[in-house]
């Protein structure tokens, strides 16, 4: 497949109180950021469920962000984002190791008022999965 | 008089063994009607063509299987996966991490992977492993490696009086005897650690045991003996990803073993039946790589 | 109910231009309309008006819809209202599913439509997906305990704790002093009218009774004064909330106690006294001012020897040094927090900490307030009279070094302070080192222009140094904001300090659930909207706990604190909806695992050993649902099932 | 040309699926080929960076029928690569597991599989055996019901046990089980000497079929301490035709045994290097056990050992004293069965040392009932198995079961013109003899290439 020509699919799980305001705040703003990102909407990014990861690369995506609320108290839900975070550093692991690759899974933080930095983390995000390109099939075993 | 047949696939024959051990049971659930194919207990050759109840065991590895499966299904009223092979493509399925041209050319050596099987008298090795369901429609499944023989009795029982069979709606804990305490050791234990206390529920102590997220109505047998639940009889609702969903209250725990290893080597752990079935084994199945 | 198949209507607006302009909203109609489930699709310019809102309800009738999607705005923004809408045609509201295709869609790709158009075709696809598996949700009720816990007996817990009693609420108000009053009790005459601090308001006699050291909450039989008393844990939900609260103990009995004095005069311990910012000493026994409420005497443990001497000459008997600390536990239905805020102390800015006479303005409001009619203000050094008064404002605020915001009260102090100064003495020369000057209240204006007639000189600049020799006068670097620089010496030099939140700020968030502003104080649930709720349903708060405010405001916001946590009270019983975590018994092991991760205590173990979760106290968060390995308990509104067709969805391929 | 092709497909009554082709022209036989059709599982494949303490629990479902036999092989592996002792009282209950196995397999074998073919039951199954001789039926599944049971109580299930792990054993056996054991056992002594002795007597008649069946003359491979009877530890034994014996180290069996790949069959052609292929084909499986052990020690029992030595000389090659030797074995196994019952001492209760896993390579073998069976393991210094090699009886036997499958076809062949059927049904009562168990043959990967 031609890389330039590689349209990703992004699934980005957006926690309801911060990261999917960011992302509203951006369209007010008029701020665009790769339409590659589609936005899944969640209570809290303590909901996203490894399920929920997995299945979305199993439905074709070919990145999987969680956005949840800034660190230190930012959460809504006292520290579900701390819970996201962890469980994402563990499913990174294991996409490495089911040959999806654990750069394909991220986790960002950010509030409510930060539609800039909802703008830069998808972007940044959506040409790192361009650089990877589709998903293939290279087992990563030790 | 209902037409039996049994179909054995990829497997152990353990369901057969299982059904060999309902002795007297058996021949009363056979009497009265007719045991028409079944190559492990009788002379027989071929499927008949009406079959009213057909029991699948061991799951879908070789295109040789997947005929015979789509045969049975053709001339069967009713298909009953019976054993975690047929349900949810049974232990072997771990072996889906691994390409079956690797298999075959380590097993069997570069040239014969090549050609996809030993010779034209043997049957082509499909790239993974199976379970009936995706094959065929499957009309009820007896999971359990090997499946509980009083369950197996009571459900044959059940589909022969045109009932439909009850399976356990509940978790193997509900029916384990050890005791809670409510904290959670942080460390993983291996089997290679005497449990500190034997009264005691084993994922507590840091054992990975797979009774939450397995369907009861095995009487928490293993866990009885000090060991671990390895999850054989699978979800108790099949809409749920056993492994995944351990996985996730493993990680929630903060047993950091979990990403110490693989998934290969944790798929072993709490995915060791039911790895076909997972959204795990599905990602594997994805290239869209040219 | 779910077990009915789906019929799907998929309602798109225009949004006027907003979104018909980058989204070809025709096309993404007819896409719509082919989508599995769908029965019927319109588009239309503006759905949230009264008529967008009667062609849904039409249309619900009209094709027997059970399930909507509206491909609009922000669920942020009209999701209440759509839901509203379903409501009122007779569905279930969480049969409702928003697809955001205006912030998310056509203001993000304005000038693309092509984009923009394949874009809202994802998320309507995604959003129909969800739909077919969304249920109907129902609520019920729980009553509501006639009763608040106010948190903080400042000039914001003790209006809001009366206003409450006033209502006829039983009110539990805990300090953590040993005296109410707060900062306020510190302040001597406060703006804008200039009367006592400790008595607020002045004018009518009617009102004058109101005044706070006058026994007014101490007396009242519906309020209990906890004083020297923290919050330990809260627990429960609007309604039903159970606190625990530690007393430290005074010692001193103060039923028994009748202010006599006897104790003080013979106790030997003397140390400087907080209340005057160390300008006066005080015993171990003690009440810090006259007017002090509740007038008992209080022993500082930390200071007393125990030589027994006040013991010995009470003649009450009310002194006990061998009390300790009690816990009660209290039964409340709402919780009021005032725990107000404290002055930033600039350690290390402006020569403070270092240079005696460079002080804070609470200082200097204590020393006008101890000071007699013709007395002059003094350097703290030497106590000798101090000439040339020099005020630097913005101190700690409106600084990305310390403090981003503006305390927004500091003006008005410097000039309160600057004009009482100054008509007191007139030769005084009086400097105020300013980046604005912000006066925004009722007569705040007037305290500006009178400064300027007596003689107060401003100066529009960054002070960038301040230096001190041992005996002569501070000297300060100015750099001036109309360009060059200039130096000042001065004899004092009065820092108008930010306002921080109080030092038990986080801890009672967490212990209350509370979620912080990046700033740190308690963050209100909606700035304009809800700026007295909180994140927590029956926890309200008001006064500087939420941010810098000045009185006025502060009872403003008492008030409305009264407002808000009468409502569930009056009503009795509150509604609860209940999109929140259900448990499958069945699958439910009792391993306790979602209730040892939720973040709100909600859910409990039943007796026979399954979870059970309390909806009023469930927040809908959903991590309960990652942990539980028996795939047991799941989050309504958004259960696995529900947010795996909404990814399904978003990545199907058109 | 007029080659044709017979098939018997699949091959029923034993475990797995397979085919039997043989091609003939009109007056003989050209060639014949046993093609083990079942699907490769790659359990050795599978087993690569697993926990090693996992494998006696994931091996044992290699097969359905000897579970038992892969999770002690497999156990013992696991052990000899960590230098780990477990407790006298663990190997007693393993012993006492293994025999278990052996009396649920082979009665199952017996009575479900062979027994139809020998009794000439009308409905060839175990229908056909209840409907003609209830009596029979009984005692089979009592048989069959004691060895499941012993491995249930000492195992903690039926099939698929779970307390070997590696340094001994999960759990004591609790007294009330030894109890109920023990009387079922009592019941059971007899049963199986009765057994026996049916077999003996109503088979011992067939006269033809025994003359028929009297073809190969391989080497015999099987476990012996001290050149006596064992199942569950010792050495290798090998039995020339010529009586000569030659012994060997569990360990080494790599040294001594070679494979090749043949295209017919997924299963690959074991032979004992030495000799080379095909002369170095052997046999293992109740014949062998009781042509490489010295005696059987015991009451009854070695009166039938004797009279079988005596009907079929030592070593023993008639196939189908393959079942005589089954039936022999299974008194035997519930007389020993009852003698450890007996002792108290298998209460015991240390069952278990803690094992230190550490890198290295361990070889564990056992008898299983179909017999000798070899599991090899490389582990890594985190107890991660990084390499597996399984060798199963079925796969040591099938290059004899072929060879004999074409010495058979072509005997019969000339004289079968009027009853093909019953040259082909010879064939597979001959097969069923050995007991083939399909599903375990398919799993081989790593030994000696042959040239």
């Amino acid at each position: 497949m031609d890389k330039a020509a590689f349209e990703p699919k992004i699934v980005a799980y957006c926690c309801w109180w911060c990261a999917y305001g960011a992302a509203d705040l951006a369209g007010i703003s008029k701020l665009t950021y790769p339409a590659s990102v589609r936005i899944v909407r969640v209570p809290c990014s303590g909901r996203v469920d490894p399920l929920h990861v997995l299945s979305a690369f199993k439905a074709g995506a070919h990145g999987v962000i969680v956005a949840g609320c800034l660190k230190d108290g930012g959460c809504h839900y006292v520290d579900g984002n701390m819970k996201a975070e962890k469980r994402v550093k563990a499913l990174k692991k294991a996409l490495d190791s089911v040959g999806i690759g654990g750069d394909r899974l991220e986790m960002y933080f950010l509030s409510a008022g930060m539609p800039d930095k909802f703008v830069e983390y998808t972007t940044e995000f959506a040409r790192r999965i361009e650089r990877l390109g589709p998903v293939g099939l290279e087992m990563n075993r030790e | 008089m209902t037409v039996m047949a049994t179909l054995s696939l990829s497997g152990d024959a353990g369901c057969h063994v299982i059904l060999a051990s309902l002795h007297e049971k058996l021949l009363g659930l056979l009497e009265p009607h007719e045991l028409a194919f079944c190559q492990i207990l009788k002379d027989s050759r071929d499927i008949p063509d009406h079959v009213d109840l057909t029991l699948v065991e061991g799951s879908v590895r070789t295109e040789n299987d997947r005929e015979r499966l789509r045969e049975a299904r053709a001339r069967a009223k009713i298909l009953v996966a019976i054993g975690s092979c047929a349900c949810f493509g049974g232990i072997q399925s771990l072996c889906n991490f691994v390409d079956s041209q690797e298999l075959m050319k380590e097993t069997y050596g570069a040239a014969i992977a090549e050609a996809k099987s030993l010779g034209k008298n043997l049957p082509e090795v499909l790239p993974k492993n199976i379970p009936v369901r995706e094959i065929v429609e499957v009309d009820f499944q007896i999971p359990g490696c090997p499946p509980e023989p009083d369950e197996v009795a009571s459900c044959l029982g059940a589909i022969l009086r045109g009932e439909t069979p009850q399976l356990s709606q509940k978790n193997v804990c509900d029916e384990c005897k050890k005791k809670r305490g409510g904290d959670f050791e942080a460390k993983i234990r291996r089997l290679t650690e005497k449990p500190s206390d034997l009264e005691r529920c084993l994922l507590e102590l840091g054992y990975i045991c797979m009774g939450p997220a397995t369907r009861a109505g095995c009487h928490a047998k293993c866990v009885a003996a000090n060991v671990p639940c390895d999850g054989c009889r699978g979800p108790a609702d099949l809409k749920y990803d056993q492994g995944v969903a351990m996985l996730d209250a493993l990680i929630a725990a903060d047993r950091e073993t979990v990403s110490t290893y693989s998934v290969a080597t944790m798929s072993a752990m709490y995915h060791r039946y039911s790895f076909a079935t997972s959204v795990l084994a599905k990602l594997l199945e994805r290239k869209d790589r040219r | 109910m779910s077990s009915r198949e789906p019929r799907i209507g998929v309602f798109v607006c225009h949004c006027g231009l907003n979104i018909a302009k980058s989204v070809d909203v025709k096309a993404l109609r007819e896409y719509a309309s082919k989508l599995h489930g769908v029965v019927y699709a319109i588009d239309y310019e503006f759905m949230c008006s009264e008529t967008g809102q009667r062609l849904i309800k039409e249309s619900i009738k009209n094709h027997g819809l059970n399930r909507v999607v509206v491909a609009s705005c922000s669920p942020k923004l009209h999701e209440l209202t759509f839901r509203r809408v379903l409501s009122e045609a007779g569905l279930n509201p969480f049969l409702l599913e928003m697809a955001n295709i205006r912030e998310q869609c056509s203001w993000a790709y304005l000038f693309e439509p092509a984009k923009a158009t394949e874009k809202a075709r994802h998320i309507v696809c995604a959003s129909v997906g969800r739909s077919r598996f969304l249920e109907e949700i129902g609520d019920k009720e729980e009553p509501v305990k006639p009763s608040t816990l106010v948190v903080g007996a400042g000039v914001a817990g003790i209006h809001a704790a009366l206003g409450l009693a006033d209502i006829g609420f039983q009110v539990h108000i805990i300090e953590k002093n040993p005296f109410i009053g707060g900062i306020v009790a510190k302040l001597g005459n406060v703006f804008p009218t200039e009367d006592c601090g400790i008595c607020i308001a002045p004018y009518s006699s009617e009102m004058h009774r109101k005044c706070l050291y006058k026994q007014q909450l101490i007396n009242n039989p519906l309020i209990k004064l906890y004083t020297l008393s923290k919050l330990k844990s809260l627990s429960g939900y609007v309604g039903n909330f159970k606190a625990r609260v530690v007393q430290a103990p005074r010692r001193i009995d103060e039923r028994l106690c009748i202010g006599c004095s006897k104790c003080t005069a013979v106790c030997p311990v003397e140390v400087p006294n907080e209340y005057d910012l160390g300008l006066s000493k005080r015993k171990a026994v003690y009440v810090p001012f006259l007017q002090a409420a509740p007038h008992a005497y209080v022993i500082d443990g930390e200071t007393c020897t125990k030589c027994r001497k006040c013991v010995e000459v009470c003649p009450t008997n009310a002194i006990s040094l061998e009390q300790n600390p009690s816990t009660i536990d209290l039964e409340v239905g709402t919780v009021v927090v005032a725990v107000g805020f404290e002055e930033f102390e600039p350690l290390g800015l402006f020569g403070f900490g270092k240079n005696k006479d460079v002080i804070t303005q609470l200082k200097l409001a204590r020393m006008i307030d101890k000071k007699s009619g013709g007395e002059e203000i003094w350097k703290p050094s030497d106590g000798k009279p101090a000439q040339r008064i020099v005020m630097i404002q913005c101190v700690g605020s409106r600084d990305k070094g310390t403090h981003a915001y503006c305390s927004k009260i500091c003006c008005m102090i410097a000039l309160k302070h600057a004009r009482t100064l100054k008509k007191a003495d007139p030769d005084l020369d009086l400097t105020i080192c300013y980046k604005d000057v912000r006066l925004p209240g009722r007569n705040y204006e007037r305290y500006y222009t009178d400064c300027q007639e007596l003689g107060v000189k401003f100066l529009w600049g960054d002070v960038t140094k301040v230096e001190g020799d041992a005996d002569g006068p501070l000297r300060l670097d100015v750099d001036l904001a109309t360009g060059g620089s200039t130096q000042l010496d001065a004899d004092l030099v009065v820092l108008s300090s930010a306002l921080t939140p109080s030092n038990d700020t986080l801890e009672l968030s967490r212990i209350l659930n509370l979620t912080l502003s990046p700033d740190g104080f308690f963050m209100e649930q909606h700035p304009k909207l809800a700026p007295i709720d909180t994140n927590i349903d029956g926890i309200y708060i008001c006064g500087a706990c939420q941010g810098p405010k000045d009185i006025p405001e502060t009872i403003d916001q008492a008030i409305g604190a009264v407002a808000r946590a009468a409502i569930p009270m009056i009503a009795g019983k509150i509604k609860i909806d209940l999109a929140k975590a259900i448990v499958d018994e069945d699958l439910c092991i009792g391993c306790a695992n979602c209730a040892a991760v939720c973040p709100y205590n909600a859910i409990e173990m039943a007796p026979r050993g399954t979870a059970r979760v309390i909806e009023a106290v469930c927040k809908g968060c959903g991590t309960c649902v990652v942990e539980c390995p028996a795939s047991a308990i799941q989050l309504r509104h958004f259960s696995d099932r529900q947010v795996l067709a909404a990814v399904e969805g978003i990545l199907a391929e058109d | 040309m007029s080659c044709r092709e017979l098939t018997i497909e699949p091959v029923t009554r034993i475990e797995g699926h397979s085919r039997v082709t043989i091609l003939v022209d009109k007056k003989k036989v050209k060639g014949a080929r046993f093609n083990i059709v079942e699907s490769p599982r790659f359990f050795e494949k599978l087993l690569e960076g697993k926990f090693a303490e996992e494998a006696p629990r994931i091996t044992q479902r290699i097969c359905g029928v000897c579970p038992v036999a892969h999770h002690l092989a497999s156990v013992k592996a696991i052990e000899a690569a960590w230098d780990c002792q477990p407790p006298e009282s663990a190997v007693k209950l393993r012993r006492l597991m293994l025999i278990g196995q052996i009396i649920s397999s082979h009665s199952l074998h017996l009575g479900f599989l062979a027994l139809p073919d020998l009794l000439e039951v009308d409905e060839r199954s175990i229908l056909g055996v209840a409907r003609k001789d209830p009596r029979l039926a009984s005692c089979i599944f009592k048989l069959n019901r004691f060895g499941l049971q012993i491995t249930e109580a000492v195992g903690g299930r039926a099939v698929h046990p779970v307390s070997a792990i590696p340094g001994g054993m999960s759990k004591p056996i609790e007294g009330e089980r030894r109890d109920q054991l023990l009387a079922s056992g009592k019941e059971c002594v007899e049963m199986a000497y009765e057994l026996a002795v049916l077999v003996d007597n109503k088979v011992g008649k067939k006269e033809e079929l025994i003359e028929c069946l009297n073809l190969s003359r391989t080497r015999y491979a099987g476990v012996t301490t001290d050149g006596r009877y064992e199942l569950y530890d010792g050495k290798v034994t090998v039995l020339e035709p010529s009586g000569e014996k030659i012994e060997f180290e569990a360990k080494d069996y790599s040294d001594h045994i070679a494979e090749k790949t043949v295209p017919h069959s997924y299963a690959k052609h074991p032979y004992l290097h030495r000799f080379g292929y095909p002369a170095g084909i052997y046999r293992v499986g109740p014949l062998s056990r009781l042509n490489v052990a010295a005696e059987l020690r015991g009451g009854k029992v070695a009166e039938r050992f004797r009279s079988f030595v005596k009907k079929f000389g030592r070593p023993a090659h008639n196939t189908l004293a393959y079942n005589f030797g089954r039936a022999i074995e299974l008194a035997y196994t519930v007389e020993q069965a009852l003698n450890m019952l007996e002792d108290s001492a298998i209460e015991g209760n240390d069952v278990f040392s803690t094992p230190h896993p550490k890198a290295g390579r361990g070889v564990g073998i056992v008898e299983a009932p179909r017999g000798l069976l070899v599991h090899d393991y490389q582990i890594d210094a985190e107890g991660l198995i990084t390499r597996a090699n399984i060798i199963s009886p079925t796969t040591q036997n099938a290059p004899s079961i072929e060879s004999e499958t074409l010495l058979l076809a072509s005997n019969l062949f000339p004289h079968a013109a009027a009853n093909l059927k019953h040259m082909l049904s010879t064939i597979e009562i001959m097969i069923r003899a050995y007991d083939p168990c399909l599903t375990c043959s398919t799993h081989f990967v790593e030994l000696r290439k042959s040239a």
